[in-house]
C-alpha cells in the first residue's frame, strides 16, 4: 500500500475533493505552513514591513492500494494545479499496515 | 475639593453616572487591546496587566489615593491625608451638582487606566506580582500627586494656567513617559530582531472600538456635568479620532502602499489620546487639525521606534507619551495665536495669549521630568530587589502558562 | 434646524449624550458581526468596511453632510450648503433641549453607520480604496438628500407625512437597496456554489449583542430626548427583537430541524430593523407582531438568495433591506385600521388612516427607487473606471493579506 | 404598582434608559463569560442558554410575567393578572418619577438574566427544547413570584423587612440554588473526572468585562433614579468587586502558588454578586469587607465541588447561589451590630439591630427553599416527560453541531 | 523501528493516552479533519442546510521497536473503538533512523 | 529521497530555519503537541491544579536527496538544542517519489 501525501493551495481542496469523487474512499487533511520556491508575502506592522516565508497550505494524506497510486496522483496534478509556483508536492512512500480500528481487520481490504 | 454647590442635578448625575462605567469599561477594552498586540502565549498575562489595575488601585484610590490627589488639606504638591478612607464622606455628599462619591468613582476609573497604559511598554516580558508593586507606588508617588498638580485647584501648575482638560498630562503624558523610562530600563524581548507581530488583531479592532466607546465617557465626563462643554468634548472626541483614522491610513498607504486595519486602529487611538488635554477647550476643527498632527508624528515614533534601540513593545510611549506631548503642547499654540473665536472655546484660566503656551510648556517638563525620574528609580530598584523582569525560560514558554497556570485559548 | 428651545435640559443632553456613544458603537458590533460571519482571509477587510466610516463619513459629515442634511437652506430636495463646515454653530448653540453639536454627533453617527452597512452585501471582493471613494459619494448623494427629504421639516416626504422614526427609510431602506444594486452589478464571489460559511459565530453572536445594546440608543435616542417617547422606543426596541429571535428559531426549526445560533442573532437584527421606523409611534405589542412579520419575510428572502441569482453575501438587502420596506409599511397599515388606540400611539402627522398608507407608499417608493438607481450609476461607474471589483489572485488570497498587509489571526 | 409621582424627571429617566440597556447588555456578556468557560464544541449551545432567554422571557414578561411580579392585584405571595399583557399601561404612564414602559423594561431585564445565570450549573449535557420549556415555567413559577415577595410592598418579604437591594435573593439565590438542584438532578458530564477546561479565556475575561459593566445599571439602578443612593451603588459596585479579585487572587496564590486571570474575572464576579443586594443598603468600606467575605467563600466552594460530586459546571451555585447567600446574611449582621454610622446606609425599613437578621435569614430560607423544591420538580418532570439531558453522542459530538447545526469557529 | 499513525475520535485521545500508559516514552498529536465511510455532519446557514464531509480527527504518531509495534496497535484498537463507524484507521510504516535532538544520540536507545 | 521530520520547541523555529538557509529549497511546518520525558506543565483552573502532560512542538518536514540527510540533520540537531529535555526528536524515512503539481516533474529534481 502507498500514501500519497499532497501540499496544496487552501482554496484548491473542494476541487481536489471534487476530482477525487468516489475514487477513494478517504482521506486526512491537515493545515500547515510551507515555504518553499514561493515567495511569502509582507505583511505591514506600525510604520513597518515584515517579510512572511511561510504561507499556509493544506496536506493531505491519503492511503490507497499500490496501483491505485499513478492514478490518483494524476488526478490531484490536475485538479490542484494553477500552473503558479506554490502549487506543492506529492511525496509517495510506502505504508506496512493499515488497521480499521472499529474492526481490527487489516490490509488493503481496509482502505 | 472645594467646589461648591446647591444642589444635585438629576441630569448631571445621570451622565456621570454613565461615564464613569464607560471609563471603566476601557479597562477590559485596553486589555483586549494591548493582549491582541501580544503573542498568544501572553494573552492572558497581558491582560491581567490592565485588569489587575480595576483590583488593586482600586482599593489604593478609596484608602489613600482620592485623598493624595483631591483633599484640600495638602499644599500646591500633593493634597492631604485627611480624606484617607474617604473619611467624612457620604452618601449626602456633594461635589458640585453631583454626589461626591459619584466623583470619587469617575476620577478613581481615571486612577486606574493610566497605570494599566504603562503595562504595554513592557508587555511580555514583566513578573505579575512586581508589576502590582510597581503601580501601587507608581500611582501613589507619581500619578496622584501629578493629579493634584493639574486638576486641584490649589495644584501648582493648576495655578499656573495649564490647560488639561480631560488628562493629556495627567494621564497620557505620564504613563507614556513612565513606560519609555521603563521598557529603556527592562530591556527588549528576545526574538524581537526577527519580528513580533499582533496574535489576534480582531481584539486589536475591538478593543480600540471599545477605547474609543469608553473616551466619550472619559472626555465628554470631564466637564463634570450634561452641558454644553460636555457636547463640545463629546463631538470632538468623536471627529478627532476620525482625523486620526484618516492621517495614520494615508501615511501608512503612502509609505508603505497599503492601509492596515492596526493602522486604522492605532490612528484613532493616536486621534483620541490627542484630543484629550483639548476636548473641553477646542472648537471640532481644531480638534480634528490637533488629532491629524498628533497621528502623524505617532507614526513617525512607532515606525522609527526599532532604530532608537529600545522596546516600547505595544507603543505605550509612542501612542499616548507622544499625544500626551503633541496635544498638550498644541492648546498652547493655538492659544497663542489669538484665533480663540475660530479654534479655542473659552477656557478655565484668564492667561490665554502666549502666558498660554509657556504655561503648556512649563506643565510638559515638570509633570514629564518628574515621572521619567520617579518611574526609573521605581523600575530600577524593583529590579535590582525583587526582580522585575521574567527569566528566559518564562519569556519563551510565555507569560500565561508560567505564571498563571493559564492558556488563553483550548481548541 | 428650526427647532426652538428656551433652554437646554441636562436631563435630555444626558440621555442623547449616552445615546450617541451607543450608536457609534453599534460601528465595532457591526464590523464584528460582518466579519464573523465572512471567511477569515477576509475579517479585517470587512471590519474596515465598518470602522472607516468612522474615519472618512465623520469628516464629510463635518464637512458638508451635515448642511446638506439638516441645514434649512435648501428646499424639500435637499439641504443648503450655508452650514458646510458647521459654519456659526457652537457649544452654546441649542437644538432643541440639547446642544446643537450633540444633535450633529447624533446625526453623524447615523451617517455613518447607514453606509456601513451596504457593505455586508459586497463584502469579500471589493477594493479598499474604491469603496471609500463609493461610500463618501453614496453619502453625499443618497444618504444626505433621504436623510433631508424623510427628517427635516422641509423634507419633501416629511410634508407627505411619511413616519420614519429612527430610520427605516433613511438607514436600512437606503443601506438595504444599495447593496442589493451593487452586488447585483458586482456579481457573485468565486466558489460560492460550494458554501461559504461563517468563520467565527462568537464574533457574529457578540456583534449582535453589541448591535442591539447601541440600538437601544438609535431608537430611543431618536426622541431626541429623556421623556416617555424615549421610553416607548425603548420597549419596543427590547420586545420586537424578542419576537424576531422566537419566529426565527420557530421557522427554522420546522423547516430545517434546528434552531441556530446564527438564526437567533438573525432574528434579533430583523426585529430591531422593523421596529427602528415605527418605534416611537407604535405599542409594545404592535412592534412584536410587526418584528415577527420581519423576521419570517426576512427568512424567506435569505433562505431563496441563493437561488435568485445575486450574491447577497452578509444579507444586507435580505435583512436590512427587507425590514426596511416592511416596517414603514407596516405603518401605514397599522395606522390605516383605525386601531390607534391599541396599536399606534400618536404621531408627528395629521394624517393617521388610509392617507398615512398612501404616504408611507410614497416614501417607500421614492427613497428605494432613488437609492436604486443612484447606486447603480454610482457602483457601474465606480467599476469601469478605477475598479470596485478584487481579482480572483486577490479573492482567493483574501483581501486581508492582499489589501491591508495583515492576517486577522497569528496563532 | 403604588408608587406615587407628580412628574416625570428627564435626569432619572436617562439613567434608567441607560440602566435597562446595561442589564440588557450583561446578557450578550454572560453568554461571553459562559461560552469561554465551557468546550470548545459546546460554546454556541452555551451562548444560545443565555441568548435566548432575551427572546422567550422577554416574551413572557410582557404576557404575563410583569403582572405576577409587580401587580397590585395579588397578595402577599404573588401578584394579579390584571397587567397581563400590560393592561392600561400606556406611554404616559408613570412609574415614581420615570414612564411606566421604562420601569417595566428595567424588571424585564432581570427577568431575563436570572434563569441565565441557571444555565451555568447544567452547562454541555442539556437539549434546548426543553431548557426554553423549564426557563419559561421556572421564571413563572418561581422567578416572578420572588420577585413580589421580596420587591413589591406588598409582598411577604418585604413587609417583613428583608432588605435586597439588586436582587442578592431575587436574582443570585434563586438562580444559583436551581442550578445546583439542576446540576444534581441531572447528573455529570461525561469525561469530568478527567478534567475539563475553558476553550477560550479571552472570552472569559472579555464577558467578565462586559458583566461589570452592566452591573453598573444593574446596581446603581436599582435605585430607580440619578440620585445619591445611585451613586452610592455605584461606587459599592465598583469596589467590592475590586476587593473581590484581590481576595481571590491571594488565596489562590497561597493555595496554588499562581494568580489566574480566571481566578480574577471570577473574584470580580464574586464581588459583584455579594454587593447586589446591599449596593444601596451599606457604605464602601463594608461593600468591600462583604465581598472579600464572599469571594473567599465561593473559593472554597468551587474548589470543593469535585469533591462534593456534583457537576455545577460553570459554578453558577458556586459563585451565584454563595453569593446569594453571604450577601443577604451580612446585611443582617451589619445591621444587626449597630454600626450604622459607619458601615450602614438608612434603609428603607424600620427594623434594624437584630430584627433584620432575622428578617434576612427568613427570606433566606423562603427564597433558597422555595426555588430548590419548585426546581427540583420541574427538572425531575421534564427529564422524565420529554428528556431533559442529551444523549452520550450528543455530548461527544458537542451541542453545537448537534443540535444547532453551527461550528462556532471555521478557520 | 516502525512508525504507527493512528487516526481516532478526538475525544478517544484521552483513553487512549491512559491505555498505552507506560508502553510508551512518548508522542505526538495533531488535529485534522478526515473524510470517510463516516457520514459527515449538515450545517444550518441562513435558511439552508450544508452538507460537511470533512469530520474532527486526532492524529496520534508514535515512534517505536519493531517488535513494541503489534501490541501498541491493539492497544490502541481497543481503547479507540466505540464499534460505530469513523472509530478511524491505524497505517504502519517503516522509520529508518531516529535522532535524539538534546544528545545526538541515535536508534532504538532513543525512543 | 528521504523524509526528515523533526520535532521542535517552538520557539526554535526561526533558529532552525535560519540554519538550514539555502541549503532546502522548501520545507513543511505544523503545530502539534507532545508528550515525551519533558514533563508537561500543571494548569490552575478555579482552586485545582490539573496535570497537562501535552506541550506545544513545532513538526517540520523536508524532503531530501538521500546524500543531503546527515548534513540537515546536523544543522537542525544545533540549531533546534537547548540542552534541556524536552528538545525533540527528529525522524528519518524513505520517500519513494515526489512530484511537482504545477509541472508534474517526478524525483530528485523536484527537490
Ligand atoms: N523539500 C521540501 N520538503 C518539504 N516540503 C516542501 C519542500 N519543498 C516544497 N515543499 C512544500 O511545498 C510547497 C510548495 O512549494 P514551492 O516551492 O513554493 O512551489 P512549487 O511546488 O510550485 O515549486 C511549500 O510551501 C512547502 O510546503
Ligand atoms: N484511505 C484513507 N486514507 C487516509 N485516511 C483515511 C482513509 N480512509 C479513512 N481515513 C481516515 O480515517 C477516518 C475514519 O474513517 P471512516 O471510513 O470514516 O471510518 P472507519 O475507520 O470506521 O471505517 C477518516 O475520517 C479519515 O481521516
Ligand atoms: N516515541 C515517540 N513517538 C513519537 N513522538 C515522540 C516520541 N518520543 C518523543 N516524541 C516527541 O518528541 C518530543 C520531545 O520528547 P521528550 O522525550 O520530551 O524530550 P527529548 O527529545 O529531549 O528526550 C515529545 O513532545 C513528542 O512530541
Amino acid at each position: 500500500m502507498k500514501k500519497i501525501e499532497a501540499i496544496i493551495r487552501p482554496f484548491k481542496l473542494d476541487d481536489v475533493r471534487n476530482a477525487l469523487g468516489d475514487k477513494i474512499h478517504g482521506m486526512s487533511v491537515m493545515e500547515m505552513k510551507g515555504f518553499g520556491r514561493q515567495r511569502g508575502h509582507s505583511e505591514v506592522y506600525r510604520g513597518a514591513e515584515y517579510k512572511i516565508d511561510f504561507v499556509p497550505k493544506i496536506r493531505l494524506e491519503i492511503i490507497c492500494k499500490d496501483e491505485e497510486a499513478e492514478n490518483l496522483i494524476a488526478i490531484i496534478c490536475e485538479s490542484a494545479r494553477t500552473g503558479k509556483i506554490g502549487d506543492g508536492k506529492i511525496f509517495l512512500s510506502d505504508v506496512q499496515d493499515i488497521i480499521r480500528i472499529r474492526t481490527g481487520e487489516r490490509g488493503e481490504a481496509v482502505i | 475639593m472645594n467646589a461648591t454647590a446647591s444642589a444635585l442635578d438629576t441630569g448631571d448625575t445621570a451622565w456621570m453616572l454613565v461615564s464613569t462605567a464607560m471609563v471603566l469599561f476601557m479597562i477590559p477594552g485596553l486589555a483586549l487591546f494591548y493582549g491582541g498586540l501580544a503573542r498568544s502565549k501572553n494573552m492572558l498575562g497581558t491582560m491581567m496587566h490592565s485588569f489587575i489595575t480595576m483590583g488593586v488601585i482600586t482599593l489604593q484610590w478609596m484608602v489613600i489615593g482620592y485623598s493624595l490627589a483631591f483633599s484640600d488639606g495638602g499644599n500646591g504638591l500633593v493634597g492631604g491625608i485627611d480624606l484617607a478612607f474617604l473619611r467624612g464622606i457620604g452618601p449626602e455628599s456633594l461635589h458640585g451638582s453631583i454626589p461626591a462619591f459619584l466623583w470619587i468613582a469617575f476620577q478613581g476609573a481615571f486612577a486606574c487606566i493610566t497605570p494599566a497604559l504603562i503595562s504595554g511598554a513592557i508587555a511580555e516580558r514583566i513578573r505579575f506580582g512586581p508589576y502590582i508593586v510597581f503601580i501601587l507606588l507608581w500611582s501613589t508617588l507619581v500619578y496622584d500627586p501629578v493629579c493634584h498638580w493639574v486638576w486641584h485647584p490649589n495644584g501648582f501648575l493648576a495655578q499656573a494656567g495649564a490647560i488639561d482638560f480631560a488628562g493629556g498630562l495627567v494621564v497620557h503624558l505620564t504613563s507614556g513617559i513612565a513606560g519609555l523610562a521603563a521598557c529603556i530600563i527592562l530591556g527588549k524581548r528576545h526574538g524581537l530582531e526577527r519580528g513580533i507581530m499582533p496574535h489576534n488583531m480582531v481584539h486589536v479592532v475591538l478593543g480600540a472600538g471599545i477605547l474609543w466607546f469608553g473616551w466619550f465617557g472619559f472626555n465628554a465626563g470631564s466637564a463634570v456635568g450634561s452641558n454644553g462643554t460636555a457636547a463640545l468634548a463629546f463631538l470632538n472626541t468623536f471627529v478627532g479620532p476620525a482625523a486620526g483614522i484618516c492621517t495614520w491610513l494615508l501615511i501608512e498607504k503612502a509609505h508603505l502602499g497599503k492601509s492596515s486595519a492596526l493602522g486604522g486602529a492605532t490612528g484613532a487611538i493616536a486621534g483620541l489620546a490627542a484630543v484629550t488635554p483639548a476636548a473641553g477647550s477646542v472648537l471640532p476643527f481644531a480638534a480634528m487639525a490637533l488629532a491629524a498632527v498628533t497621528a502623524g508624528v505617532c507614526y513617525v515614533f512607532v515606525a522609527k521606534k526599532q532604530s532608537m534601540g529600545y522596546d516600547d513593545a505595544l507603543d505605550a510611549f509612542g501612542v499616548h507619551g507622544i499625544a500626551g506631548i503633541v496635544g498638550p503642547l498644541a492648546i498652547g499654540v493655538i492659544a497663542s495665536q489669538g484665533v480663540n473665536s475660530l479654534l479655542f472655546h473659552g477656557s478655565d484660566t484668564a492667561l490665554g495669549g502666549m502666558d498660554q503656551l509657556l504655561a503648556q510648556v512649563k506643565a510638559l517638563a515638570a509633570v514629564g521630568g518628574y515621572s521619567m525620574v520617579v518611574t526609573g528609580i521605581l523600575v530600577i530598584t524593583i529590579e535590582k530587589t525583587i526582580g522585575f523582569r521574567v527569566g528566559k525560560d518564562v519569556e519563551e514558554q510565555g507569560l500565561d502558562l508560567s505564571l498563571h497556570g493559564e492558556k488563553a485559548y483550548n481548541h
